[in-house]
């Protein structure tokens, strides 16, 4: 194996821009699973609906308004399927919930075939992170940076939100009780509401951000979703810290298996979610309690 | 019997049990008093086995136990019910009992047969409910019987495993003054071959079970004595009883 | 713990004799769906076993019946082994594999047992799909059926085939029974609803997961097995985490913890799947939709509704029809 | 005169349902084209991408529906699946996709006739190719599968016998792989002059864009299978994928008459440009109409005519090599460039039509 | 200040309260006694919206009581149920400001940990890793910061030390002088009678006895059949 540095950065920005990658994905789907208790499996079809539209808006208005639609987009199904399905469905366990988000999954599938087609759909990126930026002596693709980067900020933006802020608080005593916080005069339906949008709107953004990454397919949405569960699993369900540590763990042992250990690469992560749970069986840094 | 040397357990910076050495005799019945926080259910998770002490050792009948699971301290006899109840909701009063007494028979693993229909587990759940009075609500789901019934059968799924030692959390909280003279009763119908550690704060059961009273403030030993001494303690007065004794 | 209650027995009754009727009357592609079924059925009863007696939600239970429908394949084919030892084998392979995921796994709860499970399925999967010796992508095939022939019985035959299949559902299912009613079954209820207890009370609670999960295990090498001499051919598809997820769709939308539940499960979802693609290559599609209007409903599933609105009914007037000679017994599923 | 019963066994959902699409249009168009007053029957079965789904549904048609032929079969899993079914009850079978060496090599039969490519056949001639533009040095890449694996054997094979040299190769994991950009720093760091890859469907897609948004087309320019810059992804992949070099047996740009008609057909029936898909389709049905003309019938005769089928059609003068049942026909060798309006495809060799090697098949007629 | 009147309530099939009717007045204490099972924190669960009213009514202030739990909460009703119900994942100072925050009044952060020392050095514990009894004293804590026009309180002593007891009795007391309206379901018969002005006896789902707490300490009748003291 090569001793040369540069390399070793460069795989180091590849494992981190993978990571946050992830973590747009995975800290919508712990939010709403961890934090309402609630299993959304459809949540990499949100992610695919967030690509697609992005995809769709950034071939006649530019890759930024699709980066702002889809999000806004992705929110507003969140929105129909909060009114139509979830609200009903809060209270009646994860069995029931997996069932009807699994439906969904299928249901997903075949709306984004009859919209948008079979074949895999172009976004460019945006003319202004075309390039490549020099970092420490390495060049590297100026998108992967802006996705490390946004990474960083939703990270900090939620962190700061769900730890520090009144709004936080509630949040996490109504996942703990909620007829206790409605007792405390907290409208838990409201706020999970709420909750549930801006984890939509998050996998909306992820996919946005994905698009000009990856092909726009109809399956990636449940390509995606494993992954995503892995993350939030082996960082520790309905935890902040959690996404971003199992984000990381997911993305360097990918890269950095698929650099040491090309042979293991498919079973890696597998083998190293096995061994967290079995040592850790709540993950890294579950949400206290 | 049950025996403790120096146990202590911290919980980050704080330490919850200070150095903790008991010694309870066969048949002894002790009652462990002090101020909400002081450790008593921190000191029943370790005996139990539910949580492993940072020092010190747990000895059932001379034997040193510390590291046994929980699973394996109860095969041996030590028993316990928990301050918050803690039972199979979904199942009926007598199949909680049951279940207690199949494991207690070596029931729990077998392949052939219904464990809850042996003979030896029947006699084991119709002794227990006749005890702890449950044998109107045998047939009812625990999440429809009232507090004070599960207060009961927390205790009698406790019992049902036929301890030698038994640790009881709070056996009367949240019971009414009926029920609570019904585990007074209780007590002092157990056989005297069971050996008793019973945390409480109803002072009069306390005083009429207790051989011995051990006092915990900030996870100390306090006070090891006599019930008349403990009553007669101005620390205790002071750390916990209040004026009770007057009242 | 599992009991059988009067409209459990109905709607056994019913399958059964539906299945005999189909499996002696039906042409060709009926016979072909109604092994599927009847393989699938095994599969999900497994599935329930651990899931809906245990709590034990698992996602790898495509990946075991995979494993025993390799099992039995390499077995036959590279082993040399007649098929019925293999089939033996096989079984007790998955069944020991199973038991090992279920021990390692013992700790972990809810979501993080259903992931925990994944990975050991995706492993397998990742495993099978890379071992050129397995046939690797290109799958396995040449896979041979039980010879019979002593009893009169040709299974290369798709009647036969189905009747054998039948056959197998059956004591699967009795399987299933005895297990959950047994003291372990007891046990494994016990846990379910409060683990901590069972502890406390003295139970050695990962060996109860561990044995059931290790009896799921061979069932679900059994359906394997024969899902490998169905088709007569093996890929790694088989073993895909989809496959368990189908399956655990399946057993919701029985009736999770009802045992006859997933049975009721697998007929509808294999009758409707090939009733739909046939029509449509959008099938996804509805029976996505139909799939949340069923939870939607809020039952437990096609038979859990049956059963919230008969079954007490019925069980009340056969108890009150009875009453002079039974004692009453609590009457409570799972 | 009874119709010819022909079962079409794609996959019209998963993820493969793109390509059946595409391969369903060709075959209906080529049936329509070269059998405009019918005579033939089409029963369509969605394999759905499962092995024993496309089992249960080709046991149907042989059956149940009673066909004289199937035409179709995209995964190679399904092609192996299959086989055995056909092979044992006699049943012809035109593969339309499913490029597996071993279908016409050790796992040959006389029953299934191949339209489409062989894994090894589309990359052989590119490892001459290659080394004749003074590439020495070569870092290889493709999803960790048995398909993967024969292309990149494909290549190396010609590679190396025309003295080029391997400098690192690589498997990914089979449709797991996000992110490929620690398997570019690895070929980069390799010393290789070129990358030659195999990829196919989404993998393509972000293959391209990730190697594109790298910089790396310019030091380290890429070369590959014909799939990674198919006429079905290109759009998709936009500029990334110009100056991609690739090699495979049909594309839209081929300069003849055949291909014209063919392609201004299919536009008008699509609206899109036909992908080598498309083709396989179309040329298996008109190797089935052409079986048919002959005046064969049912499944014997079907099959034994359809081993003599050739003609000149949309990809050049193509012919089914009698040893193995395995199509022979030129590769093209061509550049991704950007057109008018997208991405278009410049030919810069065609490589001669060579039968591929027997690869241990001993092919028996065709007997009743 | 809170009217009952006929009301029905249940879970599920059962039918717990079969017409109960019960008045508690402004600024007096009313203490709802009981045999374990009785009905009496169902009673308290219907005012507060967790269970549905099936018949009857419920008025708070003169006006018909709001059916949401959050709205019932902001109209000045604060509730500790007999399982406390701490937020576990957040830390006791979390478990406070959650209401101290959004209620101002006369009860300030500072004030209940006056009142309650013990919970001062656990502010930055987890909400579950509290004993028992501090956990009771945690959910008061959290009930006086909504500065509440009346306290709801389903057995406070339960698990109590008796000196904690006795504090408890003395800030209620103070709590009660201030002109704070409560209601309070207790099994420690002293306590409850010494606390409350009137008494109401619940048995079988309806209100069998009513009085003031100087009656029932002198009606042994009462007590033995009601309430098996
Ligand atoms: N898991 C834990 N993590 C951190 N602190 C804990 C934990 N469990 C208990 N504590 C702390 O340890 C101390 C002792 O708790 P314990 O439950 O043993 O008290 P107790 O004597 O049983 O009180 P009570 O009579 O109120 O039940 C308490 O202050 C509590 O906050
Ligand atoms: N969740 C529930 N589901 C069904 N029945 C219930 C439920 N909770 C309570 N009950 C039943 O309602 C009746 C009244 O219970 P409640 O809790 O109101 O009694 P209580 O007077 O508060 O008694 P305690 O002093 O024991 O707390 C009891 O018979 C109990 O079995
Ligand atoms: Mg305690
Ligand atoms: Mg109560």
């Amino acid at each position: 194996m090569t001793t040369d540095p540069g390399f070793w950065l460069l795989q180091t920005l590849n494992a981190l821009q993978l990571s946050m990658l992830l973590f747009l994905l995975s800290i919508g789907l712990t939010v709403i699973f961890g934090l309402m208790h609630f299993v959304n499996l459809a949540h990499g079809a949100l992610y695919a609906a967030g690509a697609y539209v992005a995809a769709s808006v950034s071939a006649v208005a530019g890759f930024w308004a699709g980066l702002v639609l889809a999000p806004l987009a992705v929110a507003v199904i969140g929105v129909l399927l909060y009114g139509g399905l979830i609200r009903r469905m809060r209270r009646s366990g994860p069995m029931a919930q997996v069932l009807v988000t699994f439906g969904l999954i299928f249901v997903a599938l075949d709306l984004t075939r009859l919209i948008w087609g079979d074949i895999a759909l172009a976004s460019a990126m945006p003319p202004l992170l075309e390039g490549r930026l020099s970092v420490l002596g390495i060049d590297y693709p100026l998108y992967r940076l802006f996705v490390i980067g946004l990474g960083l900020v939703v990270f900090a933006a939620l962190a700061f939100v769900l730890g520090r802020t009144q709004i936080g608080a509630m949040i996490r005593a109504g996942v703990d009780n909620d007829a206790m916080a409605a007792c405390l005069g907290i409208n838990v339906e409201r706020l999970f509401f709420i909750v549930f949008c801006l984890g939509c709107a998050l996998a909306g953004l992820a996919g946005a951000v994905a698009a000009p990454l990856l092909s726009v397919s109809p399956d990636m949405g449940l390509q995606i979703l494993i992954p995503t569960l892995i993350v939030i699993v082996i960082g520790g369900l309905g935890s902040l810290q959690g996404a971003i540590a199992g984000s990381l763990v997911y993305g360097f042992v990918q890269t950095f298996g698929a650099v040491l250990a090309p042979g293991l690469a498919s079973v890696l992560i597998y083998g190293l979610l096995a061994a967290i749970l079995v040592i850790r069986p709540t993950g890294l840094f579950p949400a206290k309690g | 019997m049950l025996e403790t040397r120096d146990l202590t357990k911290s919980f980050g910076a704080m330490q919850v049990t200070r150095g903790v050495s008991l010694r309870l005799e066969r048949g002894e019945r002790r009652v462990i008093l002090g101020p909400n926080g002081a450790g008593k259910t921190t000191l029943f998770n370790l005996l139990a086995g539910e949580l492993a002490p940072d020092s010190g050792a747990v000895l059932l009948a001379g034997e040193d136990i510390t590291a046994l699971p929980v699973a394996r301290r109860a095969r041996r006899g030590l028993s316990r019910s928990y301050q918050k109840n803690t039972l199979f909701d979904g199942l009926s009063v007598e199949e909680n009992l049951g279940l207690a007494a199949a494991v207690h028979c070596g029931q729990g693993m077998r392949l052939w047969g219904d464990s809850l229909a042996r003979p030896e587990v029947r006699e084991i759940v119709a002794e227990v409910a006749e005890m702890v009075q449950l044998v109107p609500h045998l047939h009812a789901r625990v999440s429809e019987v009232s507090y004070g019934v599960r207060r009961q059968l927390e205790v009698g799924v406790a019992l049902a495993t036929r301890p030698s030692v038994l640790l009881m959390d709070e056996p009367t909280s949240g019971v009414g003054p009926e029920m609570a003279r019904g585990f007074h009763r209780l007590l002092a119908d157990l056989p005297r071959s069971l050996t008793l550690l019973i945390i409480e704060h109803d002072m009069d059961l306390a005083f009429d079970v207790a051989d011995t009273i051990t006092v915990l403030n900030y996870g100390e030993v306090v006070f090891d004595g006599l019930p008349e001494a403990a009553r007669g303690s101005r620390l205790l007065q002071e750390i916990y009883m209040g004026d009770w004794s007057d009242a | 713990m599992f009991r059988h209650t009067f409209l459990r027995y109905a709607v056994l009754a019913l399958l059964a004799a539906a299945a005999l009727l189909r499996a002696l009357t039906a042409g060709y592609f009926g016979l072909e769906i109604l092994a599927e079924i009847l393989i699938l059925a095994i599969l999900v009863l497994a599935l329930d076993m651990v899931a809906g007696f245990g709590g034990m939600v698992s996602l790898c239970h495509g990946a075991l019946m995979g494993l025993g429908a390799y099992a039995y394949g390499v077995l036959c084919v590279h082993a040399g082994l007649a098929p019925l030892p293999a089939l033996a084998g096989a079984i007790a392979l998955t069944g020991a594999v199973a038991w090992a995921i279920g021990a390692i796994c013992a700790r972990a709860h809810g979501i993080f047992f259903i992931m925990a499970t994944l990975a050991f399925g995706q492993m397998a999967y990742s495993w099978v799909f890379e071992t050129p010796l397995l046939g690797g992508d290109d799958g396995l095939g040449g896979i041979p059926r039980p010879d019979l022939s002593l009893l009169g019985i040709d299974l290369s035959d798709s009647r036969s085939f189905v009747l054998f299949c039948l056959a197998a559902t059956a004591l699967a299912y009795g399987a299933a029974v005895l297990v959950l009613r047994s003291g372990l079954g007891r046990s494994l209820g016990g846990v379910m609803h409060n683990e901590q207890r069972m502890r406390a009370l003295g139970l050695t609670v990962w060996r109860v997961k561990a044995d059931v999960f290790g009896l799921s295990g061979m069932l679900a090498g059994l359906a394997g097995a024969l899902a490998a001499m169905q088709v007569m051919y093996i890929s790694p598809g088989l073993l895909a985490w989809t496959t368990s997820g189908e399956a655990l769709v399946v057993v919701i939308l029985g009736g999770l913890g009802t045992l006859v539940g997933p049975l009721v499960g697998a007929a509808a979802f294999v009758t409707l799947k090939h009733g739909l693609s046939g029509v449509t290559s959008h099938w996804h599609l509805v029976v996505g939709l139909i799939l949340i209007a069923v939870v939607m409903s809020r039952a437990n599933g096609l038979f859990g509704w049956l059963e919230a609105r008969w079954g007490a009914r019925l069980d009340r007037r056969l108890a009150d029809a009875t009453r002079e000679d039974t004692p009453r017994e609590a009457t409570n599923d799972a | 005169e009874d119709p010819v019963r022909v079962g079409l066994l794609l996959p019209f959902s998963g993820v493969y349902a793109a390509l059946g699409n595409d391969i369903e249009a060709g075959f209906d168009l080529g049936l329509e084209t070269f059998a405009p007053d019918s005579g033939f029957e089409v029963i369509r079965e969605d394999t759905e991408v499962k092995p024993p789904v496309a089992l249960a549904k080709t046991r149907k048609l042989i059956l149940q529906d009673k066909v004289d032929v199937i035409a179709g079969v995209v995964s190679s899993g399904v092609l192996g699946a299959v086989r055995d079914a056909v092979h044992g009850a006699g049943v012809p079978l035109i593969v339309a996709n499913a490029g597996n060496d071993d279908a016409t090599g050790s796992a040959c039969s006389p029953w299934i006739t191949r339209m489409s490519f062989s894994n090894g056949q589309v990359n052989r001639p590119m490892g001459q190719w290659l080394h004749d533009q003074g590439i020495t040095r070569v870092f290889t890449l493709a999803p960790d599968y048995a398909g993967g694996r024969q292309m990149i054997g494909g290549f190396v094979e010609g590679f190396t016998a025309a003295g080029g040299e391997i400098a690192g190769q690589e498997f990914t994991p089979f449709q797991k792989t996000q992110d490929f950009g620690p398997y570019l720093a690895k070929a980069k760091a390799s010393g290789a002059q070129a990358v030659y890859v195999f990829y196919a469907g989404s993998e393509a897609i972000s293959f391209v864009k990730q190697y594109d948004s790298f910089g790396m087309k310019a030091e380290l320019p890429l070369y590959g299978s014909g799939f990674l810059t198919s006429p079905l992804y290109v759009n998709a992949e936009g500029p990334a994928a110009a100056g991609v070099v690739t090699a495979l047996h049909y594309v839209p740009t081929i300069d003849t008459e055949e291909n014209r008609a063919f392609v201004t057909a299919f536009e008008a029936r699509t609206g899109r440009l036909p992908s080598e898909y498309a083709v396989q389709g179309y040329d298996s049905a008109r190797a089935l109409v052409e079986a048919a003309a002959t005046g064969a019938r049912g499944r014997a005769g079907l099959g034994e005519a359809l081993r003599q089928v050739q003609f000149t059609g949309p990809r050049g003068q193509t012919s089914i090599d009698p040893a193995t049942n395995n199509i022979v026909q030129p590769i093209y060798v061509y550049e991704t460039v950007q057109g008018d309006d997208g991405m278009t495809q410049k030919i810069l060799a065609e490589l001669p039509a060579r039968p591929d090697a027997a690869n241990g098949c001993e092919m028996a007629p065709v007997a009743n | 200040m809170l009217e009952l009147e006929q009301l029905c309530a249940g879970y599920g099939e059962t039918q717990v309260l079969h017409g109960l009717s019960v008045q508690a007045a402004p600024g007096r204490v009313l203490a709802l006694l009981g045999r374990n099972g009785a009905g009496k924190s169902t009673t308290l669960k219907t005012v507060m919206g967790l269970l549905p009213v099936r018949a009857g009514q419920v008025r708070f202030r003169g006006a018909p009581m709001p059916r949401q739990p959050h709205d019932i909460a902001r109209a000045g009703i604060a509730y500790v149920p007999e399982t406390r119900d701490i937020f576990p994942s957040l830390s006791v100072r979390e478990n406070l400001e959650l209401t101290a925050r959004r209620f101002r009044g006369d009860w300030t952060l500072e004030r209940v940990l006056t009142l309650f020392p013990r919970l001062g050095e656990r502010l930055d514990n987890g909400g579950t890793q509290l004993s028992g009894g501090e956990q009771q004293m945690l959910a008061m804590a959290r009930a006086l910061l909504m500065n509440p026009r009346l306290l709801i309180l389903d057995e406070p002593t339960e698990g109590l030390a008796p000196i904690i007891v006795q504090q408890l009795h003395d800030s209620l007391q103070a709590l009660k002088r201030a002109g704070l309206s409560m209601l309070i379901v207790e099994q420690n018969f002293g306590f409850a009678t010494a606390l409350a002005d009137d008494v109401a006896v619940v048995g079988r789902g309806q209100v069998v006895w009513t009085g003031s707490a100087a009656a029932i300490r002198a009606d042994t009748g009462v007590q033995h059949q009601w309430l098996g003291v």
